[in-house]
């Protein structure tokens, strides 16, 4: 067995450095690699291109990382609910590049699967085509779209074993098991970290060929953006 | 009397198909998915990963791990599944979701549709919308017919960059029901109490009217 | 929900004609829809095109089909066991359109996905490449190759439920999810069918969005084509 | 002494190396798996969907439903995962597996393999050995010095149809290890009690020699 496992966030970052390209999994605040964030905030690194659906809020998340100005530009489909991330972008700070969600998704996995180039119809018309070459099959135009790789992938899951093996619950999944195909490097941070062969080889989301480093997150927030009810009758 | 958002949503809902599963949008699509008509069987997709999403949860169920496109908590019901963002995708992108609702800033009358970009105003980004209007087979656009400041959403041509083109099938807004045909927007139905003409002045685009418009049954 | 049940095989084939293109997913005699097969090879239909990585043996799996000479054209990437398939193959009788391995599955992913073309480098500078358009990238030639479909797909499972959902088990699953998503109409055979609420949604392996039609198969042979084992010690 | 066909696999597990991931081909190749040196950590991967492939099973515990690329009944280490065909060769063309070991009919030395047709015979179709040869960084093929009628099969330029262009790294056959460089065949070992000039006899492509030619450590 290839063993991923390293001891902590910090053996799982050697390596990062300024200008270098990451990934990040989640889809807003869900299922992003948190403690893998936070630490990256903490270090000397700038200049950082960040491939992320979305831009965190201003205190969590990738926000973390815009507020000390970390990052030179953002790859993303909806970088909403940020503050520090609009002035930045306003005001010419950050580049923004805004691709749609399900060419990100997928340039992400054909990066991993070795598809340099694929045609899909999003964005025909608009101003992402711009610059892309166009063909039509079926009589329906479409967009030549490119693979999108990383330095590194930084994904986080539910449950995850040593030898890399990835779980993740509900949602979170979203954009992780894509990125983790795609990065060079890809760091997974897990919830719970139990040894090879607990977790059945049949319910594996991620295999843990896609996973260069493993470990176990200290804690996790797992904060809400829109806590949404119904009122029991 | 013009409709209400529920009531848009509510009129959105009599073009449910048995057995199919759609997508709902952010803002009044979202609503969609409380008036479904009895004996309709529908799945509903999120983008983010999930079919056969449910209600909202009961307080104190709320599970940060599932949440739906527009970020809100929800539940799934059973035959549910939960899958990534790249599988969500090609669900789209390779039409095994029959319907897509989604609102829009502007929509013209050869079914473009602008509904994620303001120039000079913050971008927020696309999000899905650009890979659901260049896929879907069915877009039904649900909106209010004129902006806050009184200016017809429903034009010739779009103004606003562009989401997706030659893709809008149907606009259901506070005052209409409006279909995309080949000469242009065909006006099916009128809000119960408004007149062809009020509708005439609320729209920049031409209208097709052929014989008497009935009122939307709501 | 949208119910997918239908009652026995014969519903589930419901529209089949000669001369329409059917895949069939499986790896060798592993993880065919037996039933599916079985049933296909009692009707009076003529003249199809197989897309499916094996064609099976004499007299079992897609062997059946060919045996009565209903396959006019096989696309697969190996058809080493059955020597009725040779015969016919070496008569002319038979076309045979061999393609690589990832690439049928890959061009299966693909026409479910909506996606329809994307770059491989499998097959370049081979007689598969001939006439299609080879562009580098990172330095490196790759094909185009298009998306497959098909009219019916039939695929095998291990467990479903009567919204659709699939479970498969060891390594059984191989072409089923992709073939399922690409039929225009995917018949899925199960050996267990259970009522929808009773799969973990977290576990599913094919959601039941691409899945047409199921039932739950009378029987199951499951042969095994190269018994191996070792001694206990 | 040539090598048997054991012996070649030993050969060839020498080559392997800690911490990676490995596509074993049928024939020769599969054998290697049994030599696998102590302290190195290894993951074989089939493509049909296995990652953690352990040992034949043992009598009555054969599954159908888990087999290899042979089609040969298997069993799964600890750590191991399941996955569809996509997914696999996902991991092969993604350049994840970092070794692929196969058998080959010819060999060129400018890396070219012919290994899946022989023109007027039965063809069985190349399998996964197209995306393997086209995907992988490194691949060692292994296989006889010659054929059944001793005709070399480490040639200057293949005569069978090609699988794979450019991209085989060595060689080991029952005579010899040969490294693939720009220049061609270089000849990096001799199989124990085999001459150099048994060797150049049986090859037809020209072979570097570079001083002594040491004997394999089998």
């Amino acid at each position: 067995m290839v063993k991923k496992i390293v001891e902590n966030v910090e053996h799982a970052l050697k390596g990062v450095e300024s200008n270098m390209t990451f990934m990040f999994g989640g889809f807003g605040l869900s299922g992003i690699p948190e403690n893998a964030i936070v630490s990256l905030s903490k270090k000397e690194i700038f200049g950082l291109t960040c491939i992320s659906n979305n831009a965190g809020v201003d205190d969590f998340g990738l926000g973390l990382l815009l507020k000390r100005k970390q990052v030179k530009k953002m790859i993303s489909s909806y970088v909403g609910e940020n503050a520090e991330f609009e002035r930045q972008m306003l005001s010419g700070e950050l580049e923004v590049d805004l691709i749609p969600q399900g060419s990100l998704a997928e340039r992400c996995r054909a990066a991993g699967a070795g598809i340099p180039a694929f045609f899909t119809p999003a964005g025909y018309g608009t101003e992402v085509a711009k610059g892309k070459e166009v063909r039509k099959y079926n009589g329906k135009p479409h967009i030549l779209e490119t693979a999108l790789t990383a330095d590194f992938a930084f994904v986080k899951a539910w449950k995850g074993d040593t030898a890399g093996n990835l779980i993740f619950k509900g949602t979170a999944r979203n954009f992780n098991p894509l990125m983790a195909m795609a990065g060079r490097i890809t760091v997974a941070e897990v919830e719970e970290l139990v040894p090879a062969g607990e977790l059945d080889p049949n319910q594996i989301h991620t295999p843990g060929i896609f996973v260069q480093r493993i470990f176990q997150g200290n804690k996790y927030e797992k904060r809400i953006e829109q806590r949404t009810v119904r009122t029991k009758k | 009397m013009a409709l209400d958002k529920n009531q848009i949503a509510q009129r959105i809902a009599q073009e449910l198909e048995h057995n199919t599963y759609v997508n709902l949008g952010i803002g009044i699509p979202t609503l969609v998915a409380n008036y479904i008509p009895k004996g309709i069987d529908i799945e509903f997709q999120s983008e983010n990963g999930v079919l056969g999403m449910g209600p909202f949860p009961f307080e104190g169920d709320e599970d940060p791990d599932l949440i739906n496109a527009g970020k809100q908590t929800i539940t799934t019901l059973d035959g549910a599944a939960l899958f990534d963002s790249a599988t969500s995708f090609a669900m789209i992108r390779g039409q095994h979701v029959q319907l897509t609702v989604l609102g829009a800033m502007e929509v013209s009358e050869n079914g473009d549709i602008a509904n994620w970009k303001i120039p000079g105003k913050m971008v927020k980004g696309m999000g899905g919308a650009m890979d659901l209007v260049a896929s879907a087979d069915n877009i039904i656009v649900a909106m209010m017919h004129t902006n806050r400041s009184g200016e017809s959403k429903i034009l010739k041509q779009c103004t606003l960059p562009i989401t997706g083109i030659n893709c809008v099938k149907k606009v259901v807004t506070n005052l209409a029901v409006l279909e995309v045909t080949e000469k242009g927007f065909k006006l099916l139905e009128r809000a119960p109490g408004v007149s062809v003409d009020k509708i005439k002045n609320a729209t920049e685009a031409k209208l097709i009217i052929e014989g008497e418009v009935p009122e939307m049954n709501i």
